[in-house]
């Protein structure tokens, strides 16, 4: 447990590692949702169009 | 050279080639930063001035680094774009932006971390490298905000890159600005140069390349996105959408 | 002197919608360009695209065979541009606003006073713009077309806000301009009846 | 008809010509430059209000007030600088005009700093006296903003015509200004402190002066070509 606890400085520094993981890991959902968006807009619309025809 | 570069910036080609590479960036990246997270936090010894603080750099070094690069990327895309008027080139600076943003936030966010128990404050105003990260991410916010502002995708290309080479002569500027100011407020420096033995420095040098890697792998996947969503009317994102298959 | 404006394979696209595809034209001096089409269909781009306001997703403009980005000041040097927002300020009078079109001009041997009267609007030379009807403005917009002497008329529907009488004097001032060897580009909704030329481009 | 053997008017007559339309404009619509001249002023009345009126604490923060409320001010009337022009079609006879867009440009921001940056620098002195600068710090502070609010007209040129005919631009504008225009206070700010305190202080003269100097160089480029994208 001491190494976790870095001489009292554990809070810090485990919180910067988490903090790194937790914005990427948001960045790369955010851009996953976007890009489910734009693919299932085009999608919708050109099924939509596809109908029409 | 020139046709195989043609090639690339075609959009369909693109679109398949960065989902194939994307991984190729991702993988050994993140293998890159587990060992070099595992190196940065029980292996190599502990700073005599900060302590285990110090360990801290490890993730606050790779994302200035990388604030300032993927800057440098939106930019270079910018002029590109304008310049030679290739659309490929504004959606990579329309992709580094959020991705940029977020390290910068990340660079400050570590940095303030590592300040309360080293400066004994969250913020320090004093610090000029804090100021220019802390500038350079308003510089980002506006970059992203007139983007949205602007709904035809091609004036905004164009706007934004306007705004972007400015703001690369001005990051530099801000820079010394900065570092003068905080030279007559006698402003703490934060993690001084030259006390880092060896093994600590090819450390952070791995953290540093892996999470270029990492921040590759990204890039090139937030650039797919944007392909697509300019490309979005073209015959081949249709027959793509369209087909059994589909294309993910 | 004869001038030459061509275009070769124009595309515009503005926003979702593609205005026109593979456009091409060629005209000479002493012709009108009538771009025609329905309101809304893109005739204004076309106009704004030629005179190098709008970047075009292909094609390339041509003045007297040279492309025009290549040549942009002596091609602006060349052209006058009447659009439906004047460009007039209101807060200025007539003189003050024409004044400031002809400091950046090059110098004309035409006579001033005597456009004003053809134009009906001496007696407004000190009255500022705002005060002014919009019949009278367009007439203000005209004088400066007129004395701006240079070959090639962009004119954006010329006719709006302007009654029976100034429409004839429209027509008169293009026909006098196309008879001494001038250019003109029009877009109008309506067709137009010329003694010259009238080389048509209807879009879509 | 001859038109194009006619020699079209140097650069330096577009220039002129340019900034004295607008500053003619300016003369008839008095309002568009005194309300940043009222604004500034309520700045300053602010900032005593806020923290107090003690007379030390005036005159330690003095140059730094004075040089915030000068960029506020400054920005307020960037706003305005194109949107006229835009909306009576005026841009668009700049755009097809046989003088290069930058020179008119710099005639337009020429104009601007005359109608905003030259009356800041002269009201300056009362408000600085309020706040109990010596008269030889005044003389310093005059010649930061001289100097800066060339700079400051020029930024925000660029930004102005970046956001020109967007819908709710005023605030988009201040985000795209304030990061770029922030060396500037820097330096203007702090040089003013430093003549308070008497020490050397060109080092910050020296270096507006280059950024005035850069900027009038550079920046009309960039607003011309922004104002080009923006107008399309």
């Amino acid at each position: 447990m001491d190494g976790l606890a870095m001489g009292g400085y554990g809070a810090y520094v485990w919180s910067c590692f988490g903090l790194t993981l937790l914005i990427i890991v948001f960045s790369e959902w955010r851009a996953r949702i976007r890009h489910k968006r734009v693919y299932r807009d085009i999608e919708v619309r050109l099924k939509a169009l596809e109908e029409r025809e | 050279m020139w046709t195989w570069f043609h090639k690339l910036a075609s959009p369909p080609h693109f679109y398949r080639t960065a989902a194939l590479l994307s991984p190729w960036f991702a993988v050994p990246g993140l293998a890159l930063i587990a060992w070099g997270t595992w190196q940065g936090l029980f292996v190599v010894p502990m700073d005599y001035q900060q302590g285990d603080a110090f360990r801290i750099i490890y993730v606050h070094v790779p994302s200035a680094y990388l604030s300032l690069m993927a800057y440098m990327i939106m930019a270079t895309g910018g002029a590109i774009g304008l310049i030679w008027r290739m659309k490929l080139s504004h959606a990579v600076a329309a992709a580094a932006a959020p991705i940029g943003a977020a390290f910068t936030f990340l660079a400050l966010a570590t940095g303030s971390i590592w300040g309360r128990p080293m400066w004994g404050t969250w913020w320090e105003w004093g610090d000029p490298r804090m100021m220019s990260e802390l500038i350079l991410l308003f510089l980002y916010f506006g970059y992203m905000a007139l983007r949205a502002a602007i709904d035809d995708t091609a004036k905004a290309d164009k706007a934004s890159a306007v705004l972007a080479i400015v703001g690369v002569v001005n990051v530099v500027i801000v820079h010394f600005s900065v570092e003068w100011w905080s030279s007559l407020h006698q402003g703490q420096t934060v993690f001084k140069r030259g006390t880092m033995d060896a093994d600590m420095k090819t450390a952070l040098l791995i953290m540093i390349l892996g999470f270029t890697l990492l921040f590759g792998s990204m890039l090139l996947r937030r650039i797919r996105t944007e392909v697509l969503y300019r490309e979005r009317r073209t015959r081949w994102v249709r027959d793509m959408i369209l087909s059994p298959k589909g294309g993910g | 002197m004869t001038h030459k404006l061509s275009a070769d394979n124009l595309t515009l696209i503005r926003g979702e919608r593609c205005l026109f595809q593979g456009l091409s034209f060629a005209q000479e001096s002493g012709g009108l360009l009538l771009l025609e089409g329905r309101n809304g269909c893109g005739k204004t781009s076309l106009m704004r695209a030629i005179a190098g306001m709008l970047s075009l997703e292909t094609g390339q403009v041509f003045w007297d065979d040279k492309p025009v980005e290549k040549q942009r000041q002596e091609f602006h040097g060349a052209l006058v541009w009447l659009a439906h927002r004047t460009g007039l300020k209101g807060d200025l009078t007539l003189v003050e606003n024409l004044s400031f079109e002809s400091a950046l001009r090059a110098q004309s041997s035409i006579d001033v006073e005597s456009v004003y009267e053809r134009l009906g609007i001496s007696r407004l030379k000190k009255l500022i713009l705002r005060s002014l009807s919009a019949g009278q403005q367009r007439r203000v917009a005209l004088a400066r077309m007129l004395l701006a002497d240079v070959p090639l008329w962009f004119m954006d529907e010329p006719f709006t806000n302007l009654d029976r009488e100034g429409r004839a004097l429209v027509i008169e001032l293009v026909e006098e301009h196309l008879a001494k060897g001038g250019m003109c580009v029009m877009a109008a909704h309506q067709d137009v009846e010329l003694e010259a030329p009238v080389n048509r481009v209807t879009i879509q | 008809m001859n038109a194009t053997d006619r020699q079209v008017p140097g650069m330096l007559s577009g220039l002129l010509a340019t900034a004295k339309r607008d500053l003619l404009l300016a003369w008839k619509r008095p309002g568009d430059v005194l309300n940043p001249l009222f604004f500034f002023a309520m700045v300053c009345t602010l900032f005593p209000l806020a923290v107090g009126p003690s007379a030390e604490q005036l005159e330690f923060s003095g140059p730094g007030v004075l040089w915030v409320a000068a960029l506020l001010s400054t920005l307020l009337s960037l706003n305005s600088l194109f949107l006229s022009d835009f909306e009576d079609g005026s841009l668009d006879q700049l755009l097809v005009s046989p003088q290069p867009l930058p020179v008119l440009v710099l005639g337009k921001t020429l104009a601007h700093w005359l109608t905003s940056g030259v009356p800041l620098v002269i009201v300056s002195p009362v408000l600085a006296i309020t706040y109990r600068m010596p008269m030889d710090v005044v003389g310093v502070m005059m010649l930061t903003l001289l100097l800066g609010t060339i700079s400051l007209s020029l930024l925000g040129s660029i930004g102005a015509a970046l956001t020109v005919g967007l819908h709710r631009g005023t605030a988009l504008l201040s985000l795209l200004i304030l990061p770029l225009a922030m060396p500037i206070m820097i330096l203007g700010a702090n040089a003013v402190s430093l003549a308070a305190s008497n020490d050397v202080y060109t080092t910050g003269i020296w270096a507006l002066g280059a950024y005035a100097i850069a900027s009038i160089s550079l920046a009309p480029y960039a607003t011309a070509a922004a104002l080009r994208i923006s107008n399309e």
